[in-house]
Parts: structure tokens; C-alpha cells; sequence
């Protein structure tokens, strides 16, 4: 039982990883929220397993949380936004996606060699779900630096929340207020966002981060 | 007795959170603005207490040496710098600057923020802090975009991107802390307190306290603003409201800086991790560094003094980062004397930028002709911050340079030249402000100059005599410290 | 101190009447400069009427440090009573200060011809002095002292010999000499020619018995310089003190032909050599004072040998 | 006990800083506050003057609970720190007094009264400081009330500049004593003086810490090159605190380094006697010439400090190498040359600057081109002032000639050092020394002559009017000290004996016992000087010529217009100005020294406009030193300034890369 889960686990952790490189390689706003929305899935997937093999129920809530809020209810109101602010069009990403590609694979591989050196006593279970996460979180990263544009800069920030998950959940028994202030923080997040987006349409006619930079003091 | 030291905590915690709430509801703003000095000055007596009583150590709360040096300097600066609000807002009020509406959501904001400091402080795990530090990056967000413009809705926005991305790293590094703690002390609460952290970090998996640091040191970092993930800093205290300036540069920086102590007491406790001190040093030396230099093309003058809490930070984070009895308890007299220091010079700052209707400093000059006050306030602050005597803050900056020098003496030089550097700015500009024919508008300020000179107060008794009951207290932490 | 005072005059007209023979002209009498002196005594003083009190006292001051320092120099015989009141050092300075008085003087009535004097003239002196110090240093760290009749009389020793850095030391001091007295080719006494004078448009403006005196006081500076030169350097029959009056007489004797032949050879010296543009006296000067570092350096050298 | 009494002094003048922040509006605050400093330092002075006389009965150590808690705030007095006291409190009470007169011209009192007590006791507290926290924070507390009273009067063009430099310049120099004793205490911290002495650091630190010394109390003192920030803010004070800063700060840092290195340090290094004369030299030559070519009074008096602490540095440096050699007589004859000219300096640099500021505040003029014929105005502020020029020049029978004959004396013993750098080096430095000491005198030529003499130039020049009692009081005050100390040096010498006792192991021989007042370094045989008698003797003689003449000879007197040389005109304009003074000496030196460059527009025959001279010279330690550091901090901090307008993406990539790179040094770590 315990190799399949382990599998099992790391089958999860291993598409989260995959699902980000997809985050990286769309470059059109609905196929980015669309894929973002499947990895919201994998996550779910990925800690209801958890759940399971660690008999740890309250994790099935963060799963839900996880199912709910990321795969749906964002992704709409994301949808909404970008139909609103009229940008379906392609995102520019600031480097090419081959090299960003690259880079993400450089980031996976350091993630993993990070980890090595950590001893099996913190659970194998624990270091691999560590590595994949981290390298989830790398990923998400690498995808506010890649684009210009503020609504897949969140996107990408919430994929980092994802790997954050996958890595609570990962730890055994971890007390749940952990949980709850990632949900918690997310929640605010995303009302936080929306008001700015909102603001932001309000006084620009896009919300691309390069724009409002010229509204600094001190440009001299 | 640890009744009534509990009650205390509970007092801390929750006065700020029902004000909080009674803010939300209340319509006048006068009265509003003095409930809210009314609640920072209790919440500053319940503080008070515990130096005399303190609750046994809670799963969730504790009060020990380190946090009540915190929780005391961040209550007594929170209820002057309310006094010092309320007379700022009521002018913001009259050249309509804020809206009522806003003004409401301002003050319940104000003790939101009070209440989630306190909580970080108080917490005795490492998740519970985690929140509390979340919510205060929030609470500051909303509070740094209220004026709604342009500049001030981006600072905010970029105040929120940088800050949620260090959030998110910090919340690894704890996640990370969890799994050290599991596998040693078991699964449960206990993984994540402090008290029992501290105690059982030697069997910890070196390996991952370092993974988990390094995490730390850049989620919690942020905050601080240290360089290279400062650049929230500047824009939010420029374009926020003064009051908050000062609490960011004042408090919230020392809240994240205490975070990433705590972490640190935990890693120099476990003999196989790596030592924290160099990354710490390197990261202090590069802010204080950075920021003198960044000092001298500055014409905003809070962007100025934002700028300058950066290299205090640097130079407070360098010193735990040297580590040794002499530096950390200069460490932590320079980061009082510090928070002191500037949130009275954005006091001043606050008044001279509403006196003179303009924060750009080409535009103000000759303060010590056309307000005397408001213009002595600025040198004596400058003088101050400089490091110079008869303020405090030369007595940190003397035992800093000095002890790092026999250890250390390139570090010391370089840190000496910077802080040479960054005193060349401060003066240009003083020059310019305090000095001169006087410009611009020469009404009268309203201004309260309780809250400032109160500090200044303070900052030069420290650099004429420590108490001697202060003085154990700091060489006691500091020995906790290394 | 009379005694100087009776011979200075002595030694100037000498010069003069010599230069004059040289010249083949026939000049003014050994005693010209005595009536000189007492005429201008007897004539009334014409003042500016910007003169201020600095004008009418700086004579009396010039004529009395020169007076001083030149009777503190042991003429014709050693260890005379109060020689060690001052050593060389303190002559040279006593001489800087009766020229700093002159010079100030030379700007009290505010013109341009006192302003052209006085400037020059310090020029000059910042070079001369620290070259006439040099020559000090070198002949003290030889004698091991500053007082001149100490430094004479190690000179008399046997033990000192010949030596370069001395020759130095002598070629230094009577550049310096030379200039200090405003001699040619530093500067010629005899004209008034505004592009050339230093010392005589200083004194432009004087008259009656203040000229009197600062003539008077030159004439002792020209004295003192020889005597010192005498005294240092042919230090042969200077009496020492308590010897008893032949030996004063004696010293007497062969100090007035020392004068003599020093007088001789400068009267020589002038008429051969032209007068230099001012702004060669810089390097002038510079060379005497080269010569006086190197001899004090020469010194180690050959003290090292 | 006299060192209580000292601090009860120094507390008595900050609570009057205190007080005068509160009643500086008040018309009588002036009078009351330089009354009240007067009276404090005289107390002080007494007590300083007397500890010096009898150092075994008063010196004494105190320990106040203040400063830094584990070590206290810990005062020494000692005979150096005595004699320096004496240095200080003469000056700050002859200040008070001037200030009594002076401050009534005062514009912004409420500028400067506050401060100027602070200033006084923040020197007095670092010549009491026994510890190294104490001593630097009396002595920034010093530099910073002085900053204030440069700012006084900000409104003046260049003030804010030059008080902005000061403040710079004062800060780096107590980083550098900050490194210094950061090397002596040690890691332990050991921050008092007395645990410093138990344990003298090894030869290499002491180097460093005698060069940082340098750095620091140099650069507060104006050793060449650190000299920029010294004329332009002395000038800028008010003149009595330009007095103080010239005549007395800069001690105070002298002392500084003869407390740092002649009794902190150990023994010293034969190589350190090189360095130090040979700076002084330097400094001293170059003061001079910079003096020379300036037309500002005020500036001309600051870099005379320049070249007065020059000739203080070079007895210092020969006495460091005289202690190295071990011959401690010459050791001592060179620290107490230096010493005693610290004290002449003091007293007639004061005097300088006080008149200096009689005639600003008589014609509001410090530019000499517009001054002159002031004699007949001010004739008494003449008097004064001539003394002090004289004493200045080194002219027997003034004050400043004997330190400077005791300087000479020194050096004419260095060919007994062993090393044969000095032995060639130090004759060197003399001449240097000398003609420094010519050149003096031809810039006070100028100085009294341009200003007092000749005709005035100016209206204002014209019709000027003699300054207060009271600063004239203080004048005649210090050029009478001028004199004494000139004339009988031998007590001063034998006053300054504990001193040298105390830091170079052996004193001079007694002096008053010798007959007739004669001062004998050595020995009879070697050298001696007796100021008395020459004093009386010129005295004397002038005496005598004046009443042989005036009895015997004519005394008739006739005025008439000037004579000439046969030119009638007789426009003030025709006079020698400064500038034309000194330009014989700028074409000697200046070429080489300021890269002088001289101009002549003559305008064409037949054109009416006036022939313009335009002198152009380069202060070439700015050019080489400062211009390119301004440059450096100028280039960063544009380049880095990038950095404020990135977009939010970049400032992530900033935070991203951080990450990386911190796990990247982990796993080379590991």
C-alpha cells in the first residue's frame, strides 16, 4: 500500500509540476486561465490523496477549498475581467518562451538538488512532495518575472500558492491553521486584486504593470 | 500572578481588535480619532505590565525576554504616533484630502494593524505569526492606497505584489521548519512553537533548517526591506499617509526583523546548519550600501527617509548578523533608538509636508526661519539619524563600527564609509530644507509637537545615559541572542 | 655697540670711494657718509599726510634692531658680554623683524613706488632668509652650537680643516649677504630707477633724520654681514674675552684689515657684475639657498667619510 | 577636588546653552551669556593653570555614570590635559570677553548664543576624557556645535557649503579615530584609556592606528591634505568663534594625537618620525602660500592655522623620533617647542581673528582689496593687531619667534639619530620650516599693510569707526601675552616641564633660575636666547636714538602731500593692492604650487576700458583628492538611481534571482 501511494503521490506532484510548465508555454489570456484552472484540479486531487493516505480528514476540506475557489470561481471571475478590460490577445511574455522553458527546467533541476542532502528521516514521502513542490513555486515565480501582464502575474502567483499546498500537505499532520490562512489568504488576495484591477481599469485602459510605472514621482 | 499577566495579553490583543471594529462603525471623525489614542494608550498600559507579570507560555501565545522589548516599543510608538495622526488627519480632513467615509475605514484600519503586530509579536507559533504578519502586510496595503491617486494606488499594488511573493516564501520556510520539528518533537502544535523549538533545534535535520532559512530570510526580508527586495518600501511610505510611514518605519519593519531573529535563534542553536550570520551580514551590508547611495538622488522627501530606514535596517540586521554580545545589544539599542528616531522625523516630515503643501524638497527650504520648530525638529532628526552625539543613535553606530572593526575590519570600513556617504546626502538635503532664504508658504503649522519632541527626548537621554535596569535587560537578550 | 656704530659708515664710504676709483672717477671722501648723516639729522622731516605713526616710528625701531644685532656679533673678539643673548638664529631674526618694520613702513603712505618696494623686498627676503638658515645649520651642526663666538672659536680649532660643505656655506652667505644688502646685481642703492629699486623705494617717502637713521641702519647691516663672514669664516685674531686690552687691540687690528679686504673685494665684485632683472633674483636666491641645504647634506657625507 | 571643579564648570556652561535657547529672543542675553562663559572659564582657566603648576596634587580621576553603562563616563586629568585646559579656557574666556563687545553687532543671537557655550564645554570634555566613548563623543558634540555656529549665519552665500564640508569632513575624521580605537580596544572592547595603556598593541597595528590618528585628528586640526573644510568654515563663523575654531579646536585635535600616540600608542616607530615632520613641513609651506594668495582677512588668518599646525606637527614628528632613538632630552626639547607654540598660537590667532572681526563689524568688509588706511580710524585695533602679525611672523621679541627658535634648536640636534633618512630628511624640514616662517612674515606685510596702511579705498574704509572696550580689552589682553611670553619664556618652558616629564620620560633644564632670564635649551656653550634683554636692549637703543636725535638734531615736522618719486597723482587707486603685493611671490611659486595662470586683457590704444589682470590658481589637493571622490559618489549614485524607476517585473526578477542565488550558495554549500 505504502509504494502505490507513494506513486500515487508523487504521479500528483509530478503533473503539478507539468500542469506549471503548461502555465509557461500558453500565450493567450483564456488558455492561460483555462490551464491555471486545471492545475487548481491537480492540486485538489493531489491533497484529497493526501488525505487519504494520511487518514487526515480535514485535508478533504482543503481540497474542496482548493476544487471550488481555484477551478472555478477564479477562473470566471477571471474570465470576466479580461473580457471586461478586452484583452484576449497574446501576452507578450518578455522573454521567448523557448528560453523560459529552459530556465524552468534549470529551476526544477535546482529545487531537486536542493533537496538532496536532506536526510531520509524527515520521510521520503515528505522530500519528494518538498522537491516537486518547491519546483512548482519556482516555476510560479519564473512566470510573474516572465510576464508583463498583471492578470497572469496572478495567475502566476496563485500557482505559487498551489505548490505551497501541495508542501503543507505534504507535511504530516501539519495543525490546520495552516491551511486556513493559505485559504484565508488567498480569499483576501483575490478581493484585494479585484478592487485594484477594478481601480486600475478605472484610471488606466489596461493593466499591464509596465504602464503605471510611469506614474512614479520621480521620473526625472 | 500570571493571571493578571494573561489578562494583559488579552488586553493587548484585544483592545485594538474591538476598537477596531467600533472604528468601523463610527461616524465622527473627532471622536473617532480619540477613541483611537484612547485604545493605543491602553493597549500601551497592558503592555507596560508584563515587564512586571507575565502568563506561562501558551501554545499559541507567549511572552518572553525578546518579544516584550517589541511588544512595549511598538505599543508606545503606536499611541504617539495616534496622537500625532489625529492632528494630521483633522488637516487632511480640512484641505479634503480624505473623504469621512474613507477616514473611518483609516482608523479601523489603523487598530486592525495595531491589533495583527501585537499578534506577531505575542504568537508562540510559527504559523499563528505567519498570519499575523499577512494581515498586516494587508492591512498596510489598504492603508498605503487610500489617497486613491495614481502614485499611491501603484505603490500600493506594487507594495502588495512584492509583499504577497515574500509572504509566500515565508510561509514555505515554515512549512519547511515543520518538517525539521516533526520528525524531533512529533507531530502536532508543539512542531510549531517556540518555546519548545528553541529547545530541541540541535537534533534538527540541519539540511532542511538551512532550505527553511534561506526561505525565511527572503519571505521575512521583504518585509524588512532589505536590499535587493526593498522596493516596496520607498513608494509605500511616500505615498501613504504620514501616520503609517511612521508605523512602517517605526514598527513594522521591527516585526519582520523579529521574525527573522526568532528563526535565527533557532538556527545558531543547531550546531550542523549553516551559521546565519554571514547571510545576514551580507544582505545588512548590501542595504545599507545601497540605500546611502540611493539616498542622494531623492527630491520626496519621505521617499528620503524611507530610503534611510532601509540602511538602519541594514545596519540593525548586520549587527545580529555579527552577532557577539556587544553587537546584538547594539543591534537592538539602535533598532529602538531607531524606530524612535524616525517615526519622530515623520512626524515632522508630516507636518512640514502639509505646512508647505508639497513633499518635494526643491520646493521647501529655509524651515528654520519660517518654522522654527518644524525646522530645528528636522536638523535635530537628521542629527540624530546621522548617528552624530548627543543623540543615541551614536552610541549603537560607536559600539557597532568598533567591534566589528577588531573582528572584521574590512566589513567595518565599508560600513563606515557608507554610513559616511549616506550622512553626505542627509546633510545636502538638510541644507537645502532647514537652511537658506525660506520659500513657500509660511502659514503657521497646527502642529502637535508632543509626539515629537517626546521621542527626541528619549533618543538623546539614551545617547547621554542608558538606565542601568534597560541596560541588563538588552545584554541579557543579546545573550540570548548568540 | 659704539663701535660699530663709529665704523659702518667707515666701511660704506670706503666701498664707495673704491667703486669710484675703480670706476676712474674720484669719489666721495672716506667720510662722506658721516656728513651725510649729520645733515640729514639737522634737516626737518616732510611728512605725508597719510603717514601714520607706523611711518615715524618704524625708523627709530629699524635703526635700533639693526643697531642690536649688529653689536651682538662678535666682531673682533669672542665671548664679548651678552653675546649669548642671541644666537645666530635669533640675529637673522632680529634683522627679519627691522625689515618687516621697513616694509610696513613702505606701505603706510600708500603708494605705488612704497608698494613695489616693500613687495620685492619681502620676496627677496623669503628667499634669503631660509638660505642665510641653511648656512646657519650648516656651520652650527659643525660647531655643535648657535652662538657665534662658540661657532668662531671651533672654527679656530684645528679639527675642522677644509671642507666643501664650508665653501658651500660661504659662496651661500655672501649671495645672501649680497642681497640683504641690496647690492648689486640684486639691486643697486645708487638709482632710482623705478623698474630696478627695492630698498631705496621703500624708503621713498623718508626725509631729515628718519632717512638718517634707516641709511644709518644700513650701513650697520653692511657692516654686521662682513663681520659675521669675517668672524666665521677667517676667524684667525679675534681676541677672546679676558685676554687683556693687547689682545683687544690686537683683535681690533686685524679685525678693521679683515674689513678692509672684505670691503676691497666687494667693491671689485660690484663693479664687474651687472645689475639682474627682478625676476632673476628669485633664482638668484634660490642657488644660495640650494647651496646651504647641500652643504648641511655635504656635511653628513663627509662626516660619513 | 580640581577636576570636579572643572566639570561642574562644564555642566554650568550647558545649562546656560541651555537656558540661552529659552532667553535668546531677550535683548540682555547676549551680555548675560558671554558674561556668564567668561566667568566659568576664567574659574576653569585658574583651576587648569593651577593643576599644571602642582600636577601630583590635582590630577585625579572621576567616573560619572553616564556614556556607555558597563564603562561610565570616565575624566583624567593629567598635566597634558591641564596644560591643554589652560590652551582652552584662555582662548573661550578672552572670546567671551571680545563677545561682550562683538555680540551686540550680532544679527541671528538666537543662532549663536545657544551654541556657543555647548561649543566651550564640548572642548573642554575631550580634553577631559578618559575612555574612548567619552572622548569621541565630546569630540563630535565639539564639532557639531561648531557646524551650528558656521551656520549662523546661513543665509550668506557659500556658508551652507562650507558648514556642509565642515560637518563631512569632521565625520570622516571620526570614523578614522572611531577605526583607531576600535583597533586599540580590541574585540573585548576595551574602550578606557588605562586598559589601553596596560596592553600597547603590536608594531604593525600601531602603525595603522597612528595613521588613521593622523586621518583623524589631522583632518579636524588641517594637516595638508585634509585641510579643504578649514577656510571656508573658520571665515564663515562669527569672528570670535572664528578665534575659537582657529585658535583652539585645532589644538584640541593636536591634542587628540599627542594623547593618541605619545600616550596610548607605546613606543613609537623610528619610521612614524619621518612621516609626521614631513607632513608638517608640507602643511606648513603650503598653508603659507595659500595664505599669501588669498584677499580674504578672515580666510588668510584660517589657512595660517594651516601652516601654524604644520610647524606644531613637525616638533611633534621630531620628538617621535627622538623618543625612538631614546635620547629623551631632545625628545623633550622638541614636545615642548611644539607644546609651547600650541600655546602662542592660541593666543595670537585669537588675537588675529579678533581683529579681523573688529574691522568687519567697523566696515563690514573682509575682502582687503576694499580696506586700508583703517590706522587712522581704529588705531588702537592697528596696535593690537601689528603685535599680532608680528608675533605671528616669528619676530623677536613676540612669543611666536621663541617656540619656533626652540623648533630650530631641535632640529639642529637631529643628526644624532641613527636612521640616515631623518638625518638627511630633517635638515629639509627646516628649511622649509624657515622659509615658511619668511613667508609669514611677508603675508602680514600685506595683510596689516593692505588693511590698516596706505589710504583707504573704500568709503566704507574711509569713515570707519573704532570697535568696543570690551573686544579691545581682549585684544590688548593677548598681545600682552604675546609680549611676556615672548620676553620671558622661561617660565612657560618651565610650566610646560610636567608635561614633557610625563609623556617624553625628561624636561629642560629649570630656566629661571639662570641669570638675566635666559633661556638655555641645552647648553650655554650651544645655543641660548634671552628675549628680555634684546627686548630691552632694542628698547634701549631706540630710546636712545630717539632722544640724541630729538635732543641734538632737528624735530621740525612738515606735512605735505606724498611725494612719490615726482608722480602728483594721488588716487587711493594707485596703491599696491594685495594682489600686486604677493604677485612677485606667485610668479615664483605659484606656478609650481597652485598651477597659477595670469591673464592681461590691456585694451587697445584709443580704448577707454580699464586693463584687466585675471589670476586663475587650482587648489590641487582638491583636484586631486576630493573632485574625483565627489565624482565617484555623483557616477554611483546616478548609475544606481536606475534602480528607483524599474517596472514591478523587474523588482521581482530582483527578488527571484535573490532566491535562486541563495539556493545555489546552498547547495555549494553543502
Amino acid at each position: 500500500m505504502d509504494r502505490l501511494s507513494l506513486d500515487i503521490a508523487h504521479l500528483f506532484a509530478g503533473g503539478l509540476v507539468l500542469v506549471s510548465f503548461m502555465l509557461l508555454y500558453q500565450d493567450r489570456m483564456s488558455g492561460l486561465v483555462n490551464t491555471f484552472a486545471s492545475h487548481a484540479v491537480v492540486v485538489s486531487l493531489s491533497v484529497a490523496w493526501q488525505a487519504y493516505i494520511q487518514q487526515a480528514p480535514h485535508l478533504y476540506i482543503t481540497s474542496a477549498i482548493a476544487l471550488v475557489v481555484k477551478a472555478f470561481v477564479i477562473p470566471v471571475a477571471l474570465h470576466r475581467i479580461i473580457v471586461r478590460l478586452g484583452i484576449h490577445g497574446t501576452i507578450e511574455p518578455v522573454v521567448g518562451i523557448g528560453q523560459t522553458m529552459l530556465a524552468g527546467i534549470g529551476l526544477v533541476a535546482l529545487s531537486i538538488l536542493v533537496m538532496l542532502p536532506i536526510t531520509a528521516q524527515a520521510g521520503t514521502l515528505a522530500r519528494e512532495d518538498l522537491a516537486f513542490s518547491l519546483s512548482v513555486i519556482l516555476l510560479g515565480l519564473l512566470m510573474m518575472v516572465s510576464r508583463r501582464n498583471a492578470v497572469s502575474q496572478v495567475i502566476g502567483f496563485m500557482s505559487i500558492e498551489n505548490g505551497l499546498i501541495l508542501a503543507a500537505t505534504g507535511a504530516k499532520g501539519m495543525p490546520l491553521v495552516v491551511e486556513i490562512s493559505v485559504a484565508f489568504s488567498i480569499l483576501v488576495a483575490l478581493i484585494v486584486i479585484g478592487i485594484f484591477l477594478f481601480r486600475i481599469r478605472e484610471r488606466f485602459d489596461t493593466v499591464d504593470v509596465h504602464d503605471l510605472d510611469r506614474y512614479r514621482g520621480e521620473r526625472p | 500572578m500570571s493571571d493578571a499577566g494573561s489578562l494583559a495579553v488579552g488586553a493587548i490583543l484585544l483592545v485594538p481588535a474591538l476598537s477596531a471594529a467600533l472604528l468601523a462603525l463610527l461616524p465622527d471623525d473627532r471622536t473617532a480619532a480619540r477613541l483611537n489614542v484612547v485604545a493605543t494608550l491602553l493597549t500601551l498600559g497592558s503592555a507596560v505590565v508584563l515587564f512586571a507579570v507575565r502568563p506561562a507560555p501558551g501554545h499559541f501565545l507567549i511572552v518572553d525576554d525578546l518579544n516584550v522589548v517589541f511588544i512595549v516599543l511598538s505599543t508606545f510608538v503606536g499611541s504617539t504616533t495616534s496622537v500625532f495622526s489625529a492632528s494630521y488627519i483633522a488637516h487632511e480632513l480640512e484641505i479634503g484630502r480624505l473623504a469621512p467615509a474613507y477616514l473611518r475605514f483609516y482608523h479601523a484600519m489603523y487598530q486592525t494593524l495595531m491589533f495583527a503586530m501585537n499578534l506577531a509579536l505575542l504568537s508562540n507559533n510559527i504559523g499563528l505569526m505567519w498570519v499575523a504578519v499577512e494581515l498586516a502586510t494587508l492591512t498596510t496595503v489598504m492603508m498605503v492606497g487610500i489617497y486613491r491617486t495614481a502614485a499611491a494606488l501603484e505603490a500600493a499594488w506594487k507594495y502588495f505584489i512584492l509583499g504577497s511573493v515574500g509572504i509566500a516564501l515565508a510561509l514555505f520556510g515554515t512549512i519547511l521548519v515543520y518538517l525539521a520539528a516533526r520528525s524531533v518533537v512529533g507531530e502536532g502544535l508543539d512542531a510549531m512553537a517556540w518555546s519548545v523549538l528553541v529547545g530541541s533545534a540541535a537534533k534538527f535535520d540541519p539540511a532542511l533548517l538551512n532550505l527553511s532559512f534561506v526561505f525565511l530570510l527572503l519571505g521575512y526580508g521583504t518585509k524588512v526591506g532589505l536590499v535587493p527586495l526593498h522596493a516596496w518600501l520607498p513608494d509605500a511610505h511616500a505615498e501613504g499617509p504620514t501616520p503609517i510611514s511612521a508605523v512602517l518605519s517605526g514598527l513594522l519593519l521591527n516585526v519582520a526583523l523579529f521574525a527573522v531573529l526568532r528563526f535565527k535563534t533557532i538556527m545558531s542553536s543547531n550546531p550542523g546548519a549553516l551559521a546565519p550570520g554571514p547571510l545576514m551580514v551580507s544582505l545588512g551590508l548590501l542595504s545599507v550600501l545601497f540605500a546611502s547611495f540611493m539616498l542622494y538622488r531623492r527630491h520626496d522627501i519621505k521617499r528620503m527617509f524611507a530610503y534611510s530606514s532601509i540602511e538602519h535596517m541594514g545596519i540593525v540586521t548586520f549587527a545580529f548578523g555579527m552577532g557577539g554580545a556587544l553587537a546584538n545589544f547594539a543591534g537592538l539599542l539602535h533598532m529602538t533608538l531607531h524606530s524612535l528616531t524616525k517615526s519622530a522625523i515623520f512626524f515632522c516630515v508630516g507636518h512640514i509636508a502639509q505646512v508647505k503643501g508639497t513633499q518635494h524638497m526643491p520646493d521647501i527650504r529655509g524651515l528654520t526661519v519660517s518654522h522654527p520648530l518644524l525646522g530645528w525638529g528636522m536638523v535635530l532628526g537628521v542629527v540624530a539619524i546621522a548617528g552624530l552625539p548627543p543623540m543615541g543613535i551614536f552610541v549603537s553606530e560607536f559600539l557597532i563600527v568598533t567591534s566589528t572593526f577588531a573582528r572584521q575590519p574590512a566589513l567595518a570600513v565599508v560600513l563606515g564609509l557608507s554610513l559616511l556617504v549616506a550622512l553626505g546626502a542627509l546633510l545636502l538635503r538638510l541644507n537645502g530644507l532647514a537652511f537658506g532664504d525660506p520659500y513657500g508658504s509660511n502659514e503657521p503649522s497646527k502642529a502637535s509637537f508632543v509626539p515629537v519632541f517626546a521621542h527626541f527626548g528619549l533618543v538623546f537621554a539614551a545617547g547621554i545615559w542608558l538606565p542601568p535596569a534597560l541596560v541588563a535587560w538588552f545584554q541579557h537578550v543579546a545573550a540570548l541572542l548568540s | 655697540m659704539l663701535l660699530v656704530l663709529a665704523l659702518a659708515p667707515l666701511l660704506t664710504g670706503y666701498v664707495r670711494k673704491l667703486k669710484a676709483h675703480l670706476l676712474r672717477r674720484q669719489g666721495p671722501p672716506l667720510a662722506q657718509p658721516y656728513r651725510d648723516l649729520l645733515r640729514l639729522l639737522r634737516k626737518e622731516v616732510v611728512l605725508a599726510h597719510s603717514a601714520s605713526w607706523v611711518f615715524r616710528v618704524a625708523p627709530y625701531l629699524v635703526f635700533a634692531t639693526t643697531w642690536v644685532a649688529a653689536a651682538l656679533v662678535p666682531t673682533f673678539a669672542t665671548g664679548l658680554i651678552f653675546s649669548y643673548a642671541a644666537d645666530m638664529i635669533a640675529i637673522v631674526a632680529l634683522l627679519g623683524s627691522a625689515r618687516f618694520m621697513l616694509a610696513l613702513a613702505g606701505l603706510d603712505v600708500g603708494t605705488s613706488f612704497g608698494g613695489i618696494g616693500s613687495s620685492r623686498e619681502m620676496m627677496i627676503a623669503s628667499l634669503a632668509e631660509p638660505a642665510m638658515l641653511m648656512v646657519v645649520f650648516t656651520l652650527s651642526l659643525l660647531a655643535g652650537s648657535t652662538q657665534l663666538s662658540s661657532i668662531a672659536a671651533s672654527l679656530q680649532g684645528p679639527d675642522v680643516g677644509l671642507r666643501v660643505s664650508l665653501a658651500l656655506a660661504l659662496i651661500g652667505l655672501i649671495m645672501v649677504a649680497i642681497a640683504e644688502n641690496a647690492r648689486i646685481p640684486v639691486d643697486n642703492p645708487a638709482t632710482h630707477l623705478e623698474l630696478t629699486m627695492v630698498h631705496e623705494a621703500m624708503i621713498l617717502e623718508y626725509s631729515g633724520r628718519h632717512l638718517a637713521l634707516i641709511e644709518a641702519a644700513s650701513y650697520l647691516k653692511l657692516l654686521l654681514y662682513v663681520s659675521v663672514i669675517a668672524c666665521v669664516f677667517f676667524p684667525w685674531g679675534l681676541a677672546v674675552a679676558g685676554q687683556g686690552l693687547a689682545a683687544y687691540l690686537a683683535g681690533l687690528a686685524v679685525y678693521v684689515a679683515k674689513l678692509a679686504a672684505s670691503g676691497f673685494l666687494l667693491a671689485i665684485f660690484e663693479t664687474a657684475i651687472a645689475k639682474m632683472r627682478v625676476f632673476r633674483v628669485p633664482d638668484f636666491l634660490g642657488a644660495a639657498l640650494m647651496l646651504g641645504l647641500l652643504a648641511t647634506l655635504l656635511l653628513f657625507v663627509t662626516r660619513a667619510g | 577636588m580640581a577636576l570636579g571643579g572643572l566639570l561642574w564648570c562644564i555642566a554650568a556652561l550647558l545649562a546656560a546653552s541651555v537656558a540661552a535657547i529659552a532667553v535668546a529672543r531677550h535683548r540682555a542675553a547676549t551680555t548675560f551669556v558671554y558674561a556668564f562663559a567668561l566667568g566659568v572659564t576664567t574659574v576653569a582657566l585658574v583651576i587648569a593653570a593651577a593643576s599644571l603648576l602642582a600636577p601630583d596634587a590635582l590630577s585625579g580621576a572621576l567616573t560619572l555614570p553616564l556614556g556607555l553603562p558597563w564603562l561610565g563616563a570616565r575624566f583624567r586629568l593629567d598635566a597634558l590635559a591641564a596644560f591643554f585646559l589652560v590652551v582652552v579656557n584662555l582662548g573661550s574666556a578672552t572670546a567671551s570677553l571680545y563677545g561682550l563687545g562683538y555680540g551686540r553687532h550680532e544679527e541671528a543671537p538666537a543662532r549663536v548664543l545657544p551654541f556657543f557655550p555647548a561649543f566651550i564645554s564640548g572642548m573642554n570634555l575631550v580634553v577631559l576624557a578618559a575612555d574612548a566613548f567619552t572622548f569621541l563623543f565630546a569630540w563630535e558634540f565639539m564639532s557639531l556645535s561648531s557646524w551650528a555656529l558656521v551656520m549662523a549665519h546661513h543665509r550668506r552665500s557659500g556658508n551652507a557649503a562650507a558648514g556642509f564640508l565642515y560637518l563631512l569632513m569632521a565625520s570622516l575624521g571620526t570614523l578614522a579615530l572611531l577605526l583607531a580605537f576600535g583597533l586599540l580596544a580590541g574585540p573585548s572592547g576595551g574602550y578606557a584609556f588605562d586598559a589601553i595603556r596596560a596592553m600597547p598593541p603590536s608594531a604593525g597595528v600601531a602603525g595603522v592606528v597612528l595613521a588613521l590618528a593622523l586621518v583623524g585628528c589631522g583632518s579636524k586640526a588641517g594637516l595638508v591634505p585634509l585641510h579643504v573644510w578649514l577656510p571656508l568654515a573658520h571665515p564663515a563663523a562669527p569672528s570670535h568663534v572664528s578665534a575659537l575654531m582657529s585658535g583652539v579646536m585645532t589644538k584640541v585635535a593636536v591634542y587628540g594625537f599627542v594623547r593618541i600616540v605619545f600616550d596610548l600608542l607605546g613606543a613609537p616607530n623610528w619610521w612614524w618620525g619621518a612621516v609626521v615632520p614631513l607632513l608638517g613641513g608640507v602643511t606648513a609651506a603650503m598653508g603659507v602660500l595659500y595664505a599669501l594668495m588669498q584677499h580674504d582677512l578672515k580666510r588668510l588668518l584660517a589657512y595660517h592655522t594651516v601652516e601654524n599646525i604644520g610647524i606644531i606637527f613637525i616638533g611633534l614628528g621630531l620628538a617621535l623620533a627622538f623618543q625612538a632613538a631614546g635620547m629623551r632630552g631632545a625628545a623633550a626639547l622638541a614636545l615642548t617647542a611644539a607644546l609651547f607654540h600650541v600655546f602662542n598660537h592660541s593666543v595670537f590667532k585669537s588675537l588675529l581673528f579678533f581683529g579681523a572681526g573688529a574691522v568687519l563689524t567697523a566696515t563690514g568688509e573682509r575682502d582687503m582689496e576694499h580696506l586700508g588706511g583703517l590706522i587712522h580710524r581704529m588705531p588702537l585695533t592697528a596696535l593690537a593687531f601689528l603685535v599680532g602679525s608680528a608675533a605671528i611672523s616669528a619676530l623677536p621679541p613676540f612669543n611666536g619667534f621663541v617656540s619656533e627658535w626652540l623648533t630650530f634648536q631641535a632640529i639642529l640636534i637631529s643628526p644624532a639619530l641613527p636612521q640616515w633618512v631623518l638625518k638627511f630628511l630633517i635638515p629639509a624640514i627646516g628649511a622649509l620650516l624657515a622659509l615658511s616662517a619668511a613667508l609669514a612674515a611677508a603675508c602680514f606685510v600685506k595683510a596689516f599693510g593692505v588693511t590698516f596702511l596706505g589710504r583707504p579705498r573704500t568709503p566704507v574704509a574711509r569713515d570707519a569707526a573704532e570697535t568696543s572696550s570690551w573686544s579691545l580689552g581682549a585684544m590688548f589682553l593677548l598681545a600682552g601675552l604675546c609680549l611676556v611670553a615672548g620676553i620671558l619664556p622661561g617660565y612657560f618652558i618651565d610650566a610646560l616641564a610636567p608635561v614633557a616629564q610625563a609623556l617624553a620620560g625628561a624636561h629642560l633644564p629649570r630656566q629661571h633660575e639662570l641669570d638675566w632670564l635666559t633661556i638655555v635649551p641645552i647648553a650655554q656653550s650651544r645655543s641660548s636666547y634671552n628675549g628680555l634683554l634684546l627686548f630691552s636692549l632694542v628698547a634701549l637703543a631706540a630710546g636712545l636714538a630717539a632722544d640724541v636725535i630729538h635732543r641734538w638734531a632737528s624735530d621740525a615736522v612738515r606735512r605735505s602731500e606724498p611725494w612719490d618719486c615726482g608722480f602728483p597723482d594721488a588716487t587711493p587707486v594707485t596703491q599696491y593692492t594685495a594682489g600686486s603685493f604677493t604677485q612677485p611671490i606667485r610668479r615664483v611659486f605659484g606656478t609650481v604650487v597652485f598651477r597659477a595662470r595670469e591673464e592681461v586683457h590691456v585694451p587697445r590704444p584709443g580704448d577707454s576700458s580699464a586693463a584687466r589682470l585675471h589670476v586663475q590658481l587650482r587648489d590641487v589637493p582638491w583636484d586631486l583628492l576630493y573632485a574625483p571622490a565627489a565624482g565617484l559618489v555623483d557616477f554611483v549614485a546616478d548609475h544606481l538611481n536606475k534602480v528607483q524607476f524599474l517596472t514591478i517585473r523587474a523588482y521581482l526578477t530582483l527578488v527571484f534571482g535573490a532566491l535562486v542565488v541563495l539556493l545555489m550558495v546552498l547547495v555549494v554549500w553543502q
